[in-house]
């Protein structure tokens, strides 16, 4: 409504948006390259590797999967029917970027060069992240859920007054926006125009629970204006849209223009976990109905049809998938050799006299069993 | 009357009947969290409530704790009694505020107008091969807050009773599910449930002369192995389960402490500034003239819970039980 | 961007955005009507009640803070400057709705009919609300930052749930709007389409920190179609585009129309408190340039300009908001007759065993210290 | 080396100049929290540090307090060491699943790669006239959350060297701030502050004899009133201010209670669950044959804690840490 003022009506104190929403505003069909015109364009060396890398991701889901009927992981969440999106949130980032992944992303990570058996070592049952993440500039999956987001934000900002031009890239599920931590984290950012991605993952679910139980927005880039940064929709299976809107997300940051908040929209293919059962509350049909959709098949498709792709090709990738998972499984069947006196190691810089004692009849305790 | 057939059944079956018979007792109670509707709960303890009682009953609500919490604070505040699910007691701390700032003081700061018939049901504990943050014990925060009751079942029938009531109360009851017993099995029926035990009773498990455990939830079942074991010791042992950690029952424990004149506190959750300290304490303020020896405790170690390939060596076992026994300094006696 | 799909490319599940965002987008000037060709259809009666509740309310505000100064009350946040937006939160409501008021908003709580002297008892330094909640459906006021509005989300999901046609209107600061409760509770009523009026007084300030630090969003009300709700932004100290703003959300809110989030543009002209010394961060001439557009002379402006406002009547309202002050400065100059004991006796339904002990210490105490 | 003028100076100022020291001392120093920069806190301890060491050294943050913390997080990862202020104790509930999840866990998930050099600074306890949510003492949840530090002072020369101890410590700390002393002031040179004193050293205020008061922070002052008033009684008593409730300083704590025989843990904190009961506990557990009479407890009530007009109802006074005394059987003794 605009509004007429009449002559001698009061001075109003100056009013303005503090900035234009229009551009931050996401379009309203996701973002797609693969099987569109705008594929044309497409650098042939990346789609390879983007396929060699997805192809890599989904054996390295599957290989995870079947060590959890193993016993060698005491679980594993799947992001089988995501791979586009956690392999390309690992591809645009420079060796001294961050990635901050949530507990789904060990792909992203292994994406990323670290080594699947570290990336598995808190999924192993084991009491630590595996890899020491200042070295590969992975932070710790996180767990509860949102609550890696500010930390991203954090790290951005310490770089950003540090005078580096590291940027963060953080990701979190569709679930997981409905957290108080995703909220403040992009307050901050915007606020700080710290150089942060947030990657949400959206794909369908949070367990059980489908994503109109989770949001009533429009899309989840939608939320993206009500902190003053720009919102993007995405293809989430399509390998080159998310390399393409990602590294565009952290061009902007990386050169002073603040965070981005990019919408992937897949689908959860697995159950939640191995420990879950999802025809509890979703039906196969559609599952299925994604299956035409997979990022694989995208690919394969756009690469076939663009007469890069042969058997040949596609068996080399098959076949470098397998030694991963053929290498991950020997290393996984081998029992980690865990020393119970390692949890009171790190608790503090230097032990408390109480923790110091604790050990001690730990120690004691474990002497007695090895003497029995 | 017809006779009831006793059969089988697991603390979470117990606990899932206690909520359908609340709800099909009173339209007022309501269950609400993550994944509790469709799924039934990933324990499945709200398992066929949504189907029973519809999505308006038992609700899968958006994935925030503390806009659960604080949602069901306003339902309370309409005269509904909300059964709040959180998934594992680690994701209960982003509630941590509503819980301690309003949950635990809306009756006192508005002398009674506003009860909070709240009850926060908190998978507890560990033993179940969780990896990180799905084996906390966070008990100590909730007694150390008060304004709530905190209790917590050890076996079967008591999940029931204490559930039923819990959800009767007309206070906020953190009710505490011993994640390890979820499985466990009693011959109890769901057609005859036990009578409701009140909030704010302890029992004595195993009747005993030499010392007292003290202990509750997932630590029961050790105490009552442990004072098996004693028995080759020649300790007759004194288990007691305290089901209800606020209130706090003083009577039953130093009738029981005062008797065998020794204690031993028992709980999973870390010793420092954990449950033990506050029993051990009030203990010894109120039995000092009967100890033959320190209260003791057996607990968690200080540090964050670790990880299933290692908590066998955190948890209090029946051995690290029976060293503390052995420490109760029974030369004074000779 | 658009996207073209190719002949044969594969299909992709269905994908709408869940709601059109456009009619969820604030204007983006603040809605205005004193002053404007808006205000020639106003209701005179509705326009002369406004304006003596602005009186009444700016009156209110002046002799609490003067309170604070005879120790009478512990502290006082005013409202002064955001009287219109006060007065207009209480009376859009109906006796059966619900209000969710901040700690500064004492005045909303009068303005709907609450005896000052039970609003103010807990800024007395009283241990309670002062007055039953359920009798005058005014939560007590919340001083924990937006954690008073999932308790009104839920409360007008349970008044729904019970097939009550009961709004609740919950207001919460600029400052507040960081918080995820904000976060969680505004998107809960989205997704359960709760019959709730958020109200958000942006009066520039948290304390000391100034909305640029607080957000980069264009707006605060455009944080709206982040959740699926309308946004709207209006002038807070014109009491009429308030009011009508507000009635319309209630409006909606009664008749099944879901949320809706309001940022009323307002400015504090006091100190955050009577404690505060608000001339550390901010120059006193942006609070001038505010007094110009001040609640109270937009309405005497207006109603002046449309003969119906004359000294006599101006003189009236003055005077009964005079008698309001003096009754409030007589009965807050007696000492509280207060009791000790009582601090026991709501913290539960029965008191705990431990409970009844420390009463009895207490009172013995408190016996010894009589008979002293 | 010129001669330093000793001159009185409030515990807000030595704390001030704690964090300005550290600041000047240390670039990766960063000071934030909601108002903290031009305002200078609403207690205006940080004042003038915005202004020497500019915004980005001191940020005056959105209002959320996981989102500070959880930053605070970030930026240790990157290498910095933050101090946070939370505005008032009760408000930082909000930050709990941060400071328990991440903040006091991170450096044992990551085998010391990622170390947590977070100073949180929290205004505690009442006694300054504060309403609901002004007072809070919520020292025994961070006590029970391994993987903190946990210190308050009770001194202006502490304050200084307690809070430079926590900013140089890599471990995350608690750091608990009397509200009430504030403003109480000592003899004591900014320009020659105290020596750092190690995190972890209680400290005896008061020598002797009769029995040991355990104590600090608030409740430090109000004992050694107590110790005086109690010469009239004929009653000699030690005062040890425990400084760090993590780590306990056990040996301190245990060689003056070993030698009184008696022992009263006060605080204004409420008492069931509280820090008395770990105090309490603990020096049983190593004192027991030293002991004439039951450790007692003086602390806060059961409640919410109370508003103003009723205050000082609930704080421990001399009167009450007096009766305990009373009650610690003296008549044993003769
Ligand atoms: C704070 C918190 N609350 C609850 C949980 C339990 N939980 C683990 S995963 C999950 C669902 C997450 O859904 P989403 O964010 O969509 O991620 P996705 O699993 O789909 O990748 C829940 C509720 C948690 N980990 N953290
Ligand atoms: C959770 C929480 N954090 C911090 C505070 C301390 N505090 C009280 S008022 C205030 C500023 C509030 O600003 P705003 O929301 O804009 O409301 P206004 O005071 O302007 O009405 C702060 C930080 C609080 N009350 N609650
Ligand atoms: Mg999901
Ligand atoms: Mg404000």
């Amino acid at each position: 409504m605009t509004v007429q003022e009449l002559p001698g009506a009061t001075a109003y104190p100056a009013w303005k948006l503090r900035t234009d929403p229009a551009p931050l505003l996401p379009d309203p069909e996701p973002y797609r390259v693969l099987g569109t015109e705008a594929a044309a364009g497409l650098d042939r060396e990346l789609l390879l590797r983007l396929y060699d890398a997805v192809v890599h991701g989904r054996r390295f889901n599957t290989q995870a999967t079947a060590l959890t009927k193993q016993g060698r992981l005491a679980v594993y969440p799947s992001s089988t029917g995501q791979e586009a999106s956690e392999v390309a949130a690992a591809l645009v980032l420079e060796e001294r970027d961050w990635l901050f992944p949530s507990y789904r992303d060990t792909l992203a990570a292994v994406a990323r060069g670290l080594d699947p058996v570290e990336a598995l070592t808190l999924l192993r049952g084991d009491w630590h992240t595996g890899y020491d993440p200042r070295e590969c500039r992975i932070a710790p999956l996180s767990t509860p859920l949102a609550t890696q987001l500010p930390h991203a934000v954090g790290l951005a900002h310490a770089a950003r007054l540090s005078g580096d031009d590291v940027v963060a890239l953080a990701m979190v599920g569709d679930g997981g926006t409905s957290e108080g931590d995703f909220h403040e984290a992009l307050n901050f950012a915007a606020v700080w125009h710290a150089p942060v991605v947030f990657l949400v993952q959206n794909n369908g679910f949070a367990i059980s629970v489908p994503l109109a139980k989770q949001t009533a927005a429009p899309s989840l880039a939608h939320k993206a204006v009500g902190y003053g940064m720009p919102g993007r929709l995405v293809d989430g299976n399509d390998a080159a849209a998310m390399h393409q809107v990602l590294s565009e997300a952290v061009r902007r940051a990386r050169t002073g223009g603040g965070p981005t908040l990019i919408e992937a929209v897949t689908y959860r293919m697995d159950a939640h976990t191995n420990a879950d059962d999802a025809t509890r509350y979703r039906a196969d049909a559609e599952v299925e109905s994604w299956r035409a959709h997979d990022p694989v098949r995208l690919l394969e498709r756009e690469l076939t049809g663009r007469g890069l792709l042969d058997e040949e090709r596609k068996g080399a990738a098959a076949e470098a998938a397998d030694a991963m998972a053929a290498d991950l499984r020997g290393r996984m069947n081998a029992d980690p050799l865990l020393d119970p006196m390692d949890v009171f190691a790190h608790v503090y810089d230097a032990p408390t006299p109480q923790l110091r004692e604790q050990s001690e009849q730990l120690r004691a305790e474990l002497e007695a069993e090895a003497g029995r | 009357m017809s006779t009831v057939a006793v059969k089988p059944a697991t603390m979470a079956q117990a606990l899932q009947r206690a909520m359908r018979d609340a709800m099909a007792d009173d339209p007022t109670v309501h269950v609400m969290g993550e994944d509790v509707g469709t799924l039934g709960g990933v324990f499945r303890v709200t398992d066929g409530l949504a189907k029973e009682f519809g999505d308006d009953r038992c609700t899968d609500t958006p994935l925030a704790e503390a806009g659960i919490l604080g949602a069901a604070v306003g339902m309370a505040m309409y005269g509904l009694r909300p059964v709040v699910e959180m998934q594992f007691d680690a994701f209960a701390y982003p509630a941590f505020e509503q819980l301690v700032s309003h949950v635990s003081r809306m009756r006192n700061r508005t002398r009674g107008a506003l009860p909070m018939p709240i009850v926060v049901r908190v998978p507890y504990g560990g033993g179940i091969g969780g990896v990180e943050h799905h084996s906390d014990s966070s008990e100590a925060y909730y007694m150390a807050t008060p304004g709530l009751h905190v209790v917590t079942p050890s076996t079967v029938p008591d999940a029931y009773g204490l559930l039923r009531a819990a959800i009767a109360s007309d206070d906020p009851v953190i009710f505490l599910e011993p994640k390890r017993l979820y499985w466990s099995k009693a011959e109890w029926s769901p057609d005859a449930p036990a009578t409701v035990e009140p909030i704010g009773r302890a029992v004595v498990r195993r009747a005993g002369t030499s010392a007292t455990l003290l202990t509750y939830g997932p630590s029961v079942p050790v105490c009552l192995e442990a004072a098996e074991a004693a028995r080759e010791e020649g300790w007759d042992l004194e288990v007691v389960d305290l089901r209800s950690l606020v209130p706090f029952d003083d009577a039953t424990v130093c009738d029981s402490v005062r008797r065998t004149g020794r204690a031993v506190v028992v709980h999973e959750s870390a010793g420092f500034g954990g449950p033990g300290g506050e029993i051990a304490a009030r203990v010894t303020e109120r039995c000092f003239h009967h100890l033959e020896a320190p209260v003791l405790r057996v607990s968690g170690f200080d540090i964050p819970y670790p990880p299933p390939m290692l908590e066998r060596h955190h948890l209090p076992g029946v051995d690290r039980v029976l060293d503390a026994v052995a420490r109760l300094q029974w030369e004074a006696e000779s």
